[in-house]
């Protein structure tokens, strides 16, 4: 049982190395998963380790990749999908919506589909176009998916364990921003951490911050420097996106009434509105300011030149929670 | 520009009129076989058309019929063993009915009710899929599971020629024939996607070369000839089945029925061409080589109706005597367990229980 | 210039006509469109009026369909492209997020796409599975795209000529169980209709009702309902989802002080909490009860027999207004 | 299972040494189209090798090389009329210099720059398409817009050898043969997907073979090999443009470089294949010919590699003085009009002003 210091994504593939050894039915599979270890190492040693069989290296086929594992899950394996790019997942749509989605309801659980698709996302890592996207929100909306995003290493490890024992089909989105931004002993005992379940990070009764994926980096640096001017964040790390644990997010608005919600993806139709929604509905009367979205705006991520005009800093998380304190 | 020459094999034994055109394979020497095959056909039509008659009297909702195409899956529903898996499109009844669909099953289906595709006995077969071709990306996973597991089994895929055109049908193929993995594609190509003709699908002088794309075996057969479609399935199944890849086979068929019950086929569709294609139809040719060969009389034939009948007649009762699901069941299936959001939506449907009865009927 | 009474799809095909024949760059394109005129007649006779080069069956492909539209509008035609159904409109998504979308963006204007994709969306016609789908909420989320969906023929026609001369891509979505449903005299004179305006249908100083598509039915029949026990309803039909015109919204809501969203759609991420979002946001001072969402529930659609329990009546309509004008 | 035969022509004239081993075609006689070729890779080979220094030296991200396979982009770039329509694919360098991009145009658009792809010089062709096999559905459209228009051009759509997998560039062949769309489609088949190579992509022998299945013409030619290069695209093109339809041409080459900067193709890629491969690549071999045939010498060499850094140098200068876009550019070519909502967006951002710098470097 390894505790050595690891990074998000030696996480993930650390989670992948876990399940692999202890249920014959988790396959990987993906473009580049196999002898390149995945163009962010992810699934690295993992051919090595379990063969051809096991881990492979598909045509270059987004559909198809869907398509497959869903054939795989219905047979009782648990295939694990590497996307290589969130900003390539949309091929795999109507396989994951129309499909993955529904065999489960559609065949009153005769068959079901219990994958898991990982992709990288999110923007800052001065990638080419296509390579920086957050579209979090076009999945959550789909009944019978689950959508997940974890923010550190220990997380990654427990909710990829979560996903690939979930009996149904889970979205599993890396914040590849902070793949390699903090190292954590990650003990390797295949311990799950709970899906649809918001970890609160820090306890604060002044104001609550909602945020998940590489956002609560900023996030966590923007309470430290609240904390500073002496105003107590509530910070709270949605974690999983479908099914959205409201109460969590509502007990502390209700203590703190005042909330902001913080995410990279565009604003309109995000996931922030969602949450937005229910705390302005739910906690309509502990609410002291309206409920802030502090979002990428409603543009395509520029490209890299000018992604730092998209991207969120701490100074304006800051600078939102502020306003939304000042609120009278 | 060289174009490549490409000599696609089509493989026939009996001629419109039910006249053998070639050497019988040797199994057609013991009968039962093919007297299967055609009181499979017949039971088939009857359910079918049962099917459009309960359409019609607004007991059941839009329905597509397989009149006339009968044949192909009905031989492979005989062909594929326990545990190969099937992965159907919406016209193979007469191959679910042989996979462990019962007819009510079917009515089920096509009467709105998720219960149709639930039943045990269905095993690991795949449900009707409605996006087009996208069942061929879920067949090469169960192909590869079978792989992986080293299993000696085949995956079946059947689609129309208009999946032909669609990504996913041809990322399928390729996967199939570089990973060889033990499946056989059916396109069962009845010569219209809805409306648009086969000759506005494809630019290919067969579909069954798509194949050749993947580099794969490839054949087209008279898809009304039972025997030829025996021939091609049996051994493409067998070639999958140790280890040999995967097989394109294309069944050259007819679509003698309108789309579904929503469409009207006059609109587009020359009557002369449909009055040529009821001269090819599957079960009249077999039923004449039955008869020239002394396996087949009226009295069989008679029985065979009154069985068929009898058997549908019982179907649609238990069909209409299904009671509806409970509400619950709309929201137990999403999730193994259902979330705490959507169990509180769950109980506000419970609540509210009455809602709109909607009143068009569908358009396709 | 006829002004017989037609319906939301003829008047669709009255629009396709009008536009055809005064623009020689509008093309028309999808499976069926051709000869068979649509599955549901909205194509009807144009083949035979403009002939088969500019009205196209095509193979059966909705990839191809969207990407042909993409590549014919960047040299100046104005594909409109039928999907059949919405529930077949995923296979697009790639080709409508990732560059229809972004084309004009990618190249700074050399290139653009000046395409309309049209599909019929909504449950209620006792159709099979897949054809019943609302995801209007998917196409929202993306910058560059436009959403607009009609409610009534003279709204079909004018905002679907609007949508032919948008120089950018537009998502048009007839709400089919409204296809045939009331008939209104269409002057066929080439008006178009403003897109990225909502249309105020009543007005009414106790309560904002905010839908779209086939529920402005019900929504109409509620605020008759409601009329006769004295409460006089705003009923706002959104038509244009994106860009959205909150101008509006708010400007009732601020009167009323009361609002009820009501769409088809899955409740969670849905469009209606994007407007909630910002409605219980910036008229925070003038709420009177927390924004209400009547929708769908997070379910898949359930097949036909059971589809009435899935659907809104214009009862559940009116309970929803009054426990929101009985809140204290 | 019959496996219908099928062969595939493959076109060569130059052996890996440079000498010819067929009849060469007539144009040849005159050198100018072949010191054209020439010129032009060897420009884009220092093209290609400043970018890697600049993305190295951090002036510039992620970059694809097309170090090795600058022969194809080269023929077609140049073979490609004002009023055809490119479609590349991001190897493309070569063939987009010829089109209307210039130097800096490359630099913009890999340092990150939108702007990159907005010269209007660049005409009608299409820019750099990222999602792979997505720009075969957007070359089918312009074709299918040339159709519509009655004219008598080409498309020619590039893509890699992973590319042909994928269902966009099959759907697309499917349709530029049933409607004889005015296209060649050209497979630069580099023998490797990133870290996958060739055979893991497509079980058949040749990747020009689909075009079969659309009922295409199709040939493989030494893509190293200008003059065979020469012939395949001349001859499609010519034939698109007069109405005779699309054409597959799938040019063996090999991708010398990492995928990217971002990659380390000695991870997957055996030392012994590269060296193989660095024998057979195009400029050598072309100039080669040159020589031997007192085209070329030692002296007209110098002058170019002179007078190819001296450009390269000066685009360079262009693309690290070229300033900032103004942050009002991220928003205002969304729509043709901005929409309210996105205005205050904008405005929020113009007030905003800074932002986090990001670190790391893309792993593509
Ligand atoms: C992805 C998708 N697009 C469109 C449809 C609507 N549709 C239903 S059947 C059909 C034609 C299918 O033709 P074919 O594959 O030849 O099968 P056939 O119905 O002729 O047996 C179409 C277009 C669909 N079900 N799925
Ligand atoms: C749809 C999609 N999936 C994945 C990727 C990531 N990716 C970029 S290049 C590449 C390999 C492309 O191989 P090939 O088509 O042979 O072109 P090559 O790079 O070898 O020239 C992959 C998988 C992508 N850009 N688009
Ligand atoms: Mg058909
Ligand atoms: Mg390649």
């Amino acid at each position: 049982m390894s505790e050595q210091r690891i990074t998000l994504v030696e996480a993930v593939n650390q989670a992948l190395h876990y399940s692999m050894t202890h249920d014959d039915n988790v396959v990987v599979l993906g473009e580049d998963v196999g002898t390149n270890g995945g163009v962010f190492r992810a699934t690295v040693d993992l051919k090595e380790k379990f063969g051809l069989k096991r881990v492979m290296d598909t045509p270059l086929a987004e559909t198809l990749i869907a398509g497959i594992s869903i054939g795989m899950a219905s047979q009782g394996l648990k295939p694990v999908a590497e996307i290589q790019f969130m900003g390539f997942i949309f091929a795999a749509y109507e396989q994951m919506i129309s499909h993955a989605a529904r065999m489960r309801n559609r065949t009153r659980g005769r068959l079901t589909c219990p994958m898991v698709m990982r992709a990288p996302f999110g923007g800052g890592i001065h990638a080419p176009e296509h390579h920086s996207e957050s579209t979090e929100a076009l999945l959550a909306h789909i009944p019978g998916l689950k959508v997940v995003m974890p923010s550190s290493p220990r997380r990654a490890y427990g909710l990829l364990l979560a996903a690939i024992n979930d009996p149904d089909p889970v979205i599993f989105l890396e914040p590849k921003r902070i793949y390699r931004a903090v190292k954590q002993p990650v003990p390797d005992d295949g311990k799950e951490l709970p899906i649809g379940t918001c970890f609160t990070l820090k306890q604060g009764d002044d104001i609550t911050l909602v945020t998940w994926g590489a956002c609560v980096k900023e996030t966590l640096e923007a309470w430290q420097q609240l904390k500073q001017e002496g105003i107590n964040a509530e910070v709270i790390d949605v974690a999983t996106i479908k099914p959205l644990d409201m109460d969590t997010i509502l007990a502390s608005v209700s203590r703190t009434g005042r909330c902001v919600i913080i995410h990279e993806a565009a604003r309109s139709f995000g996931v922030g509105a969602e949450i937005a929604a229910e705390v302005s509905s739910q906690a309509f009367l502990s609410l002291e300011a309206p409920v802030r979205r502090l979002t990428g705006y409603d543009i395509t991520m520029p490209y890299y030149r000018m992604e730092h005009h998209y991207l969120l800093s701490s100074k304006d998380i800051v600078q939102a929670a502020k306003e939304t304190l000042e609120y009278q | 520009m060289i174009t490549p020459r490409v000599e696609v094999p089509f493989l026939q034994y009996l001629d419109e009129k039910g006249a053998p055109i070639a050497p019988l394979p040797d199994w057609t020497a013991n009968p039962d076989i093919l007297l299967h095959y055609y009181r499979q056909m017949v039971l088939a039509r009857v359910v079918d058309q049962k099917a459009i008659a309960l359409q019609r009297t607004g007991q059941m909702g839009t329905y597509p019929s397989c009149m006339g195409q009968e044949a192909v899956s009905t031989v492979f529903g005989h062909l594929l063993q326990h545990d190969d898996v099937l992965v159907p499109y919406y016209r193979d009844v007469p191959g679910q009915l042989q996979r462990g669909m019962e007819i009510e099953d079917i009515y089920l289906y096509w009467g709105g009710d998720e219960r149709g595709s639930a039943r045990p006995s269905q095993r690991k077969d795949f449900p009707n899929c409605v996006p087009i071709a996208t069942q061929a990306g879920h067949a090469a996973g169960i192909a590869t599971a079978m792989r992986i597991r080293n299993q000696h089994n085949a995956v079946l895929c059947s689609c129309g020629d208009g999946a032909t055109s669609k990504g996913d049908f041809l990322e399928a193929l390729n996967l199939a024939g570089v990973w060889q993995l033990p499946m056989v594609f059916i396109i069962n190509n009845n010569q219209w996607a809805i409306s648009v003709p086969r000759k506005l699908q494809c630019g290919a002088p067969t579909l069954a070369q798509k194949g050749i794309a993947a580099g794969l075996p490839c054949v087209q057969v008279d898809g009304n000839d039972v025997i030829a479609l025996h021939e091609a399935i049996d051994q493409a199944l067998q070639h999958a089945r140790c280890g040999k890849g995967a097989t394109v086979i294309e069944a050259i068929t007819y679509r003698l029925s309108d789309h579904t019950t929503a469409d009207d086929a006059t609109r587009y569709r020359p009557s002369e061409e449909l009055k040529q294609a009821w001269l090819k139809e599957p079960i009249k040719r077999l039923q004449t080589w039955l008869h020239q060969n002394d396996h087949w009389d009226e009295g069989k034939e008679q029985q065979l109706q009154e069985e068929a009948s009898a058997k549908v007649q019982k179907a649609v009762e238990n069909y209409l005597n299904t009671p509806h699901q409970p509400i619950s069941e709309l929201f137990d299936y999403h999730y193994a367990e259902i979330p705490p959001g959507l169990e509180s939506q769950k109980e506000e449907a419970l609540s509210r229980m009455t809602g709109q009865a909607a009143g068009q009927e569908s358009s396709i």
